[in-house]
């Protein structure tokens, strides 16, 4: 299985650096390109599996004259190679999208400066209204709602 | 017809008890129902005696149906025969002249700070008359118990009757300890017995012991632990402590309660179950060395008391002990008749002395110290003719009833002594020889003390000088007091006579001459020890003895001291200490999750940081430990 | 009773359990009704459903043949072998009327507290309560049961967390922290009842269904009758630790008391009666419903470990309540010492300790009840159950709530007499004899329950010593408040309890031979001798 | 030799009639584009591809037929006879799975579309479609290709739905989830490919088989059981298993409402039935290993779930927490699989527990959804903030409480309490008692946090709460909050829905 070898480590380097990207960046785009440099290593794998003999890892290690999988129209590898492309293009897409709406309210990629959603974030509060989104609602806003004039006087603290 | 009139002597006093509490609101619709209670009793009791000695015993009434234990089915039955019908007569004797006493004692509604409380008084009287006759007449075990745990409340009750007083409540919880702790050993041998015998029926038990099937272990675990239970009951050694203290109750009570019936019980257990106990050699002669140390032991202490009521308190304990004596020396089954009929004598004269007690505190406006009474010889003559007759049978001189009895006794103990009785019958002959000169000496001490001194030092300077608190009925005392006083008086001048033709449960009773003069001279000596001390010098004989001493007798010995630092602070402490525990040990361990919890839940928030790539951190790291996982189990 | 008459009455077991619990739904959906209105709704209910249980209870008598006196058998969960099936025998009819009587007393007690808050959602709860209770105590499948058991949990918490007393004052604990009062003591209280018990049935469930899977079937009368049978001794340990401990949570077994006597002190009166005559007596009837027939051999093994946590709570309970200053949590606490005595009876795996266990069972329910329900009346008048502060003389300032209390505590103490005593005693017989199953500390646990029963007469007496005699004393800040003794109503409500204490107490057999032929059922596996 | 497998339309409608409907949406919009007046169609075209697709799994259901489509000839192999293998397979478990993910689906259409939809619905309806298509076909996938795609159809759009909220916090919440998505896409991806690799199948009978076999070397194991892990690795951020469920709580806090209810019913269906198609159908053989983990990140999810869930003060996030408990208590009874003849009694009691999770959910959510439209601090809104709603709304309160009841699995919740049952009883079967007695303790741990928000609803209002506000129930709110009640209280009454999931034969 020397033949393997080089493959593999390809594929784990790049699952390295991919990781790496997406563990260390702060810019979005730059642990969208540590995403893609993951899903490419997959691919690689993918690709490096199709190449093995039929039956993959059970065939070479089986006894010989063992069993093999019958005529297969897919290829599976390549196939599977070929699907993670079209899902990573699409998941650049979605993702490209969202960090542009992002950006678009905080004029910053930094994943760093938007944490107010994290409990344990410097920026998190529960305090209504306090996170810049008027009336706290969602994008449909209070549609029928009441007036959002009325203050929230009392917010007991419920026990915990 | 004795059937019948064994269930009307418990239900008569019960229904009295229930409608004189529950239904009436007037003090004469208790008084009534109260007084018709135990005088439809003693009617019953004594339409019993004859029908029993007429047609013979009946062995099982049905009274409150079966009991069932999943194993056995056991008859919860009453039982009518000589012993259980002449004890009733003497119960309801004295219940029925207590409750007429008491419509007077108990007079008038009292101040609101000490209310008289006279209808829960004369109901729980009643009740506790209706629990004695459970108590004689039934013929389970079981059924027993609850007479007898019923009599305890009674107890209870009614020493802490006057609740106000802070020595009468800690006297009634005093008085419902110790006795219940001696009724573990009763509880303790019903459960033997029903383990054992497979019953606890007096016939059957009776039965079984008289045909020796009983194992030995059984019969005679059961027979030591239910001597525990009468040494609480009877006031014997070591549990007698409670009685003197149980003074604190109204002088009619402690005739009643604590000498006349429900202190004999204990005693009459002991002979009810006599073949029981004499299967069983070893609680024989425990009860003969408990006899003979409280017999003892309690007329000592009886010498030093300066109370009148105590005094007869330390008498009734020492004169019970008698009664135990009497029947712990039996050697066959019939032996049971000297200690019950010094049981009947005492229930006679003792409640009298009783009566006297409360008659006298009534003249002096509540004290019942001896010295406050002196010169009753020369202010109430009649009084205290009545008083010299109770002390004289008390003392046993012939031919009070108190004569017949104790020499019963003493002569069943020579007796068994004489035909191999063992060690403990020539213990409790010593003991109760020595104990009449003791009887003697307090009896007469008390008459010389009362009866004797100057009337403007006693008991006419109250008479004159009418207590605050209770006004003006210092001055005489009514006839529902005194008459009663004469009906006990005559039965224990005359109970002797009954030897004349003996009922079968006294047929054995028999007088040696040579011991009932021995103790007779014993009593007269004590007497004129008693009697003689004002030629040399004091009026009380007592005074003879050194001032600690005499303090260390009249406080018992000291034993409340004992009981208090071996029992009850002990106990406090443990109880202080568990609840602390529950606190902060148990529920401590508790509150220890909750705030691990809670402790758990802030730490793991703090992965929420808010960054997502933060939390890639997370889904990477489960995954290289998920993916060991994998490959180490695979 | 028309023995023919009463054969076709089966649908009166569904009825008994479903009337109540519909009923609940009821009140609390109709916002419109008025607080008395309401209670007096669920007082008529409770009442028919009283008629219904004793007309079931006749229904399915007599009780001498073994087996269900009255039946209903329906499908439920397939999938699950589930069965709604449900059943009378001399083991739950006395409970189904104890908890007939108790729902009908706090229910018209009820119709009387005019001051009492939002009644009718208290009413409902009650009402679900009684419910969930005769559904346990009627249930004959594993499922089932656990089902009801669980059902009772929110409708108290409800009671708890919302009726109860939020004044209580604050603790301190000897490592200094305090322990809250008020509203605070209140959640605590509730969240205590709730946790704790939910624990118990999630760990008992997980018994339930070892022996479901192991045998095939949840129907307990074929698992009585297989008595152990198909299951190995050691899964029957098993699942034996499992659903005892499930069970002796509700009952409560020491160590795992702690809830009880929070949620007792600050449940409302009818509240805490439900809680002591109804809910621990689930608990116990589960011991011997469930665990004894269908485990046997598992039983046998950990019964030495309950019997002798049995007595440590017969022990501790009633030292702590020498020590206890609260009157409520003073019952509480000796409520934990009684159903010592019926744990140590389940415990014997004797008929003896097992009648005992089922009579001690419903004299606590009846005992327990007048103490809270005198309790709950000192509470309404004075604010508290401090005995300090609650002042002495109670049976002159107040004569016939302080005689009653005095009958309480008497009753309390196992009076022979009254209905405390034979279960007591029975369970002592029992655990004598029980050397089968508890081996060597068959005595030594007998004597100590044995001591227990001297402990509860101190505790007791102590009650009474400070409360009931003693001179007429009114606290401080009461001082100025006239007194008023116990109302009409209010003696109304406790009498039925006090007749039947003494009842029992003097005609035990008008329990023991209701019980005994289903004990013997019970038991036929194990060691009848 | 190779030709296009012939495909059974009728078996794959419950996948493609949430497509077609979303075709016509799209088509809708190119013809008219900015015409509000067509809003209504849009409604209307996306209700009725819903309503197809569970017209057409009730017919499937009803008709019984053992239907599969997109398949590979069987033949005779080498080493004996090989079976046709498919791709997509309509069984009990896939139209279960169907089933949940379609109504809920539709119960969450029905809230978003007036409310976070109407500014977008194309979009939104698009989006919603696409992902219910994806999660119907990941119940009948039959091999990882299929599995893969179909777990990212299930999973892209709902990033989408998530940033619908067009604000910094939607797109925070949208970054988050998708993240997350794409590492664990890449976790999956590993893992398939290594069960690639170790197999040389992708159909996942056959993968089966392989594994199935007498003497597997070592090295084939490992590098299928790593792969397994991976893969369970790769699923587990869908179903918000610890430790991939950190996004959980930020992006239902950031999402609009019903998307969040979105992701906790139709997305967790879609994480368990990739779990269970890929573990289950694919690799029974290596249930020992991987029964094993599983138990232990279930174990692991209830208690941290409960344990932080404990701990918040605002409803969404609870429900996030509460989501992600519940995920383990779905995952629980996979745990209990110690072989493969445990393997169908274990998913059973996974689909069961996910019925009434679901139900119980999309209650909950329906009565939060309507406050926070109510409610001036919207979706922010506290537990504080249901005090004394019982007053006020009795009929949401009622709901409310029922549906925390179920998830708590308290009665009157019967429904909650036979799905814990259920839940265990595998458990318990097998002897993992380690396992079953954690369950047991987080029941407690459940309870405390369900029955303080059930408490806060009858509580007595605070004293500064204001004038209460009416509020308007839209029907469609009142359709959703109905019919999950109805369904609530249909399977407390008749726990055998529950109980009573895929009967027959696992496939």
């Amino acid at each position: 299985m020397i033949h393997l070898f080089g493959p593999v480590l390809l594929a784990a380097a790049l699952a390295g650096l991919g990781v790496y990207g997406l563990l260390a960046r702060r810019n979005a785009v730059l642990v969208l390109i540590g995403a893609e440099l993951l899903l490419n290593a997959v691919n690689v794998l993918l690709v490096t599996v199709a190449a093995m003999p039929r039956g993959g890892l059970l065939a070479l290690t089986a006894p010989t004259g063992a069993r093999q999988g019958a005529a297969d129209p897919l290829l599976g590898g390549q196939v599977l190679t070929i699907f993670v492309i079209t899902i990573a293009a699409a998941e650049i897409g979605l993702a490209l999208a969202v960090v542009l709406l992002l950006f678009r309210h905080r004029a910053t990629p930094d994943l760093t400066e938007v944490r107010e959603l994290g409990e344990a974030s410097p920026t998190y509060t529960e305090e209504f209204g306090a996170v810049g989104v008027p009336g706290g609602t969602g994008g449909s806003g209070p549609v029928d709602g009441p007036d959002t004039g009325a203050s929230p006087s009392t917010r007991e603290e419920v026990h915990p | 017809m004795s059937s019948s009139a064994a269930v009307l002597c418990v239900l008569l006093p019960a229904a009295a008890a229930a409608f004189g509490m529950v239904v009436g609101r007037s003090r004469s619709w208790a008084r009534d129902w109260a007084v018709a209670g135990t005088a439809g009793a003693l009617v019953a009791a004594v339409v019993e005696l004859v029908g029993v000695l007429r047609d013979g015993p009946v062995h099982s009434v049905r009274f409150l149906g079966t009991l069932d234990t999943g194993v056995t089915v056991l008859d919860l039955d009453l039982r009518a025969d000589t012993l259980s019908a002449t004890v009733a007569v003497a119960v309801a004797l004295v219940a029925a002249c207590v409750q007429i006493y008491s419509s007077a004692y108990l007079d008038g509604e009292g101040t609101p700070e000490a209310p008289t409380r006279y209808r829960p008084y004369a109901a729980t009287v009643s009740m506790f008359t209706a629990a004695m006759m459970v108590v004689v007449h039934a013929d389970d075990l079981l059924l027993l118990v609850i007479g007898w745990e019923v009599m305890g409340l009674s107890s209870y009750l009614l020493v802490g009757h006057h609740s106000e007083r802070p020595a009468a409540r800690a006297a009634a919880v005093k008085a419902f300890l110790v006795t219940r702790v001696g009724d573990l050993g009763v509880m303790l041998a019903l459960v033997v017995l029903l383990t054992g015998a497979g019953t606890t029926s007096v016939s059957g038990l009776v039965e079984l012991a008289e045909r020796g099937e009983l194992g030995g272990g059984t019969v005679t675990l059961a027979a030591l632990l239910l001597l525990a239970g009468v040494a609480g009951k009877s006031a014997q050694f070591p549990l007698h402590t409670w009685l003197p203290d149980a003074m604190e109750g109204p002088s009619p009570v402690s005739a009643l309660i604590h000498a006349a019936t429900m202190v004999a019980a204990g005693v009459y257990l002991v002979a009810r179950l006599l073949p029981v106990f004499l299967a069983a050699e070893v609680a024989l002669r425990v009860a003969a060395c408990i006899a003979a140390v409280t017999m003892l032991g309690a007329a000592l202490a009886a010498v030093a008391q300066d109370d009148f009521k105590r005094l007869l308190a330390y008498s009734t304990i020492s004169q019970v002990a008698y009664m135990l004596a009497g029947v712990a020396v039996a050697t066959d089954a019939a032996g049971a008749g000297p200690g019950v009929f010094h049981l009947l004598s005492h229930a006679t004269w003792k409640a009298m002395l009783f009566l006297i007690a409360g008659c006298l505190a009534h003249l002096v406006g509540g004290s019942t110290l001896m010295a406050d009474y002196s010169g009753l010889r020369r202010a109430r003559p009649w009084l205290a003719g009545l008083l010299g007759v109770g002390l004289a049978s008390l003392a046993g001189i012939p031919p009070l009833g108190g004569f017949w009895s104790k020499e019963a006794v003493l002569s069943a103990a020579e007796h068994a002594a004489l035909h191999g009785g063992g060690w403990t019958a020539w213990t409790v002959l010593v003991a109760g020889l020595v104990t009449s000169l003791l009887t003697g000496l307090y009896a007469g001490r008390a008459w010389a003390v009362i009866a004797g001194g100057d009337p403007d030092l006693g008991i006419a300077r109250t008479d004159r000088d009418p207590h605050p608190d209770t006004g003006g009925h210092g001055h005489h005392l009514p006839a529902a007091m005194s008459v009663p006083l004469v009906l006990l008086a005559i039965p224990s001048v005359l109970v002797g006579l009954v030897l004349l033709d003996p009922p079968e449960v006294l047929a054995e009773v028999e007088i040696s001459p040579v011991t009932a003069l021995i103790g007779t001279l014993l009593s007269l000596a004590g007497i004129g020890w008693a009697l003689n001390a004002p030629r040399r010098g004091f009026l009380d004989v007592a005074d003879a003895l050194p001032e600690r001493q005499r303090a260390f007798l009249r406080d018992g010995y000291r034993l409340d001291d004992v009981q208090d630092a071996l029992v009850v602070r002990p106990v406090r402490r443990l109880a202080a200490r568990v609840a602390a525990a529950d606190r902060d040990v148990v529920d401590g361990a508790v509150r220890g999750t909750v705030v691990l919890t809670r402790w758990g839940g802030v730490r793991l928030r703090r992965a929420q940081t808010g960054l997502a790539t933060g939390y890639l951190v997370w889904v990477f790291a489960g995954a290289a430990l998920v993916g060991l996982a994998g490959v180490v189990l695979s | 009773m028309n023995a023919e008459l009463l054969d076709g009455l089966g649908w009166l077991l569904p009825v008994i359990v479903g009337v109540p619990l519909a009923t609940a739904v009821l009140l609390l959906t109709w916002r419109t009704l008025s607080d008395r209105a309401a209670a007096l709704v669920g007082a008529v209910v409770a009442t028919a459903v009283a008629v219904g249980a004793v007309l079931a209870a006749l229904a399915a008598a007599p009780f001498d043949p073994a087996g269900y006196g009255l039946e209903v058998d329906g499908s439920w969960i397939p999938a699950l072998g589930v069965r709604f099936h449900l059943g009378l025998d001399g083991i739950s009819v006395p409970l189904v009327l104890l908890t007939a009587l108790l729902a009908l007393l706090v229910c018209w007690h009820l119709v009387r507290s005019d001051a009492a808050p939002a009644r009718r959602g208290l009413t409902a709860c009650v009402l679900a309560v009684e419910g969930g209770a005769m559904g346990t105590f009627t249930a004959l499948d594993l499922i089932l049961f656990f089902v009801a058991f669980e059902t009772v949990l929110v409708p108290m918490w409800f009671v708890i967390a919302n009726w109860g007393d939020d004044t209580q004052p604050e603790r301190s604990t000897a490592s200094g922290a305090t322990l809250p009062g008020g509203p605070e003591a209140r959640r605590d209280a509730a969240n205590r009842f709730i946790l704790f018990t939910a624990l118990g049935s999630a760990v008992m469930l997980l018994g339930l269904l070892l022996v479901a899977l192991r045998t095939g079937t949840t129907d307990l009368v074929e698992l009585t009758e297989r008595s152990g049978a198909g299951m190995s001794t050691g899964v029957q340990v098993v699942a034996a630790v499992l659903i005892v401990l499930g069970l002796a949570v509700k009952a409560p077994m020491w160590p795992l008391h702690t809830w009880l006597p929070p949620a007792h002190t600050i449940a409302p009166t009818g509240g805490s009666v439900l809680l002591a005559g109804v809910l621990l007596k689930m608990g116990t009837y589960g011991l011997a419903r469930l665990a004894l027939p269908v485990l046997p051999d598992g039983m046998r093994e950990i019964a030495p470990v309950l019997g002798a946590l049995g007595v440590a709570g017969i022990l501790w309970g009633g030292l702590a309540c020498l020590a206890e200053r609260d009157l409520k949590r003073l019952v509480a606490f000796s409520s934990v010492a009684h159903m010592g005595f019926v744990l140590l009876g389940i415990a014997s795996m004797t008929p003896q300790g097992l009648q005992g266990a089922l009579f001690a069972n419903i004299a606590h329910g009846l005992i327990t009840g007048v103490l809270f329900l005198v309790a709950g009346a000192v509470k309404d008048r004075y604010h508290t159950t401090d005995l300090v502060l609650l002042g002495s003389g109670l049976r002159d300032r107040l004569p016939r709530l302080g005689w009653l209390l005095a009958f309480g505590a008497v009753a309390g103490l196992g009076l022979p007499g009254l209905a405390g005593f034979w279960g007591e005693i029975l369970a002592v017989v029992g655990s004598w004899r029980g050397e089968d199953a508890l081996a060597g500390l068959a005595r030594p646990l007998a004597v100590l329950a044995t001591v227990g029963t001297v402990i509860a007469a101190a505790y007791l007496l102590r009650v009474l010593f400070l409360l009931w005699h003693g001179p007429r004393l009114l606290p401080g800040t009461h001082a100025t408040t006239t007194e008023v003794d116990a109302t009409g109503s209010e003696v109304a409500v406790v009498m039925p309890l006090v007749l039947a204490t003494l009842a029992l107490g003097l005609l035990p057999w008008l329990l023991l031979d209701v019980t005994g032929p289903a004990v013997r059922v019970l038991l036929s596996g194990g060691v009848l001798s | 030799m190779t030709r296009v497998p012939s495909v059974d339309w009728v078996a794959l409608a419950p996948v493609v009639a949430p497509l077609l409907g979303v075709v016509l949406v799209l088509v809708v919009d190119a013809v008219a584009p900015r015409a509000a007046r067509l809003a209504r169609v849009h409604d209307a075209l996306a209700v009725a591809g819903l309503v197809a697709a569970g017209a057409a799994v009730t017919w499937l259901a009803v008709d019984g037929a053992a239907r599969s489509t997109v398949c590979v000839p069987g033949g005779d192999g080498e080493a004996g006879l090989v079976l046709p293998s498919c791709s997509y397979v309509v069984s009990d478990l896939t139209l279960t799975l169907q089933a949940i993910a379609v109504v809920g689906a539709l119960g969450c259409l029905l809230l978003a579309v007036d409310g976070p939809a109407a500014a977008d619905r194309t979009p939104h309806h698009v989006l919603l479609l696409s992902a219910v298509a994806g999660v119907a076909a990941l119940a009948g996938a039959r091999d990882l290709a299929t599995l893969v795609i179909a777990l990212e159809t299930a999973s892209l759009p709902a990033v989408g739905l998530v940033a619908l909220r067009r604000d910094a916090q939607g797109a925070q919440a949208g970054i988050t989830l998708l993240l997350t998505a794409v590492a664990s896409l890449g976790l999956l991806l590993l893992g398939v490919a290594l069960i690639h690799a170790a197999t040389g199948e992708l159909h996942l009978d056959r993968i089966a088989t392989a594994l199935s076999g007498p003497d597997l070397s070592g090295a084939v194991l490992a590098v299928a059981g790593l792969g397994t892990v991976l893969g369970v690795a790769g699923i587990g951020f869908k179903l918000s298993a610890v430790p991939f469920h950190l996004w959980t709580p930020d992006t239902y806090a950031g999402a609009p409402l019903p998307i969040a209810a979105f992701l906790a019913v139709v997305s967790k269906t879609a994480g368990l039935a990739a779990v269970v198609v890929l573990l289950a159908l694919g690799l029974p053989a290596l249930a020992g290993s991987w029964g094993l983990v599983v138990a232990v990140l279930a174990a692991v999810t209830v208690t941290v779930g409960n344990l932080v869930a404990l701990r918040q003060r605002v409803a969404v996030r609870l429900l996030a927490w509460s989501t992600v408990a519940q995920a383990g208590w779905v995952l629980l009874p996979l745990g209990a699989a110690v072989d493969a003849a445990s393997v169908p009694t274990a998913v059973a009691a996974s689909v069961g527990y996910l019925v009434a999770y679901a139900a119980a959910t999309l209650a909950v959510f329906t009565v939060v959804v309507l406050l926070a439209r109510h409610h001036p601090a919207g979706e922010e809104h506290t537990l504080a903030d249901y005090r004394g709603l019982a007053r006020r709304e009795p009929v949401a309160a009622a709901v409310l409480g029922f549906g925390l009841a179920c998830l708590a699995g308290l009665p009157p919740g019967v429904m909650g309490l036979v799905a814990k049952l259920v839940a265990v009883r595998p458990l318990v079967d097998n002897g993992v008692w380690v396992i079953a007695v954690i369950a047991a303790v987080n029941v407690v741990l459940g309870v405390l946090y369900y029955l303080r928000w059930g408490a806060l609803l009858v509580a007595a209002p605070g004293a500064g709460d204001g004038a209460p506000v009416t509020w308007r129930v839209r029907p469609a709110e009142g359709l959703v909050l109905g019919g999950a009640a109805a369904l609530c209280v249909a399977f407390s009454v008749l726990p055998q829905v529950v109980a009573g999931v895929l009967p027959g034969v696992l496939r």
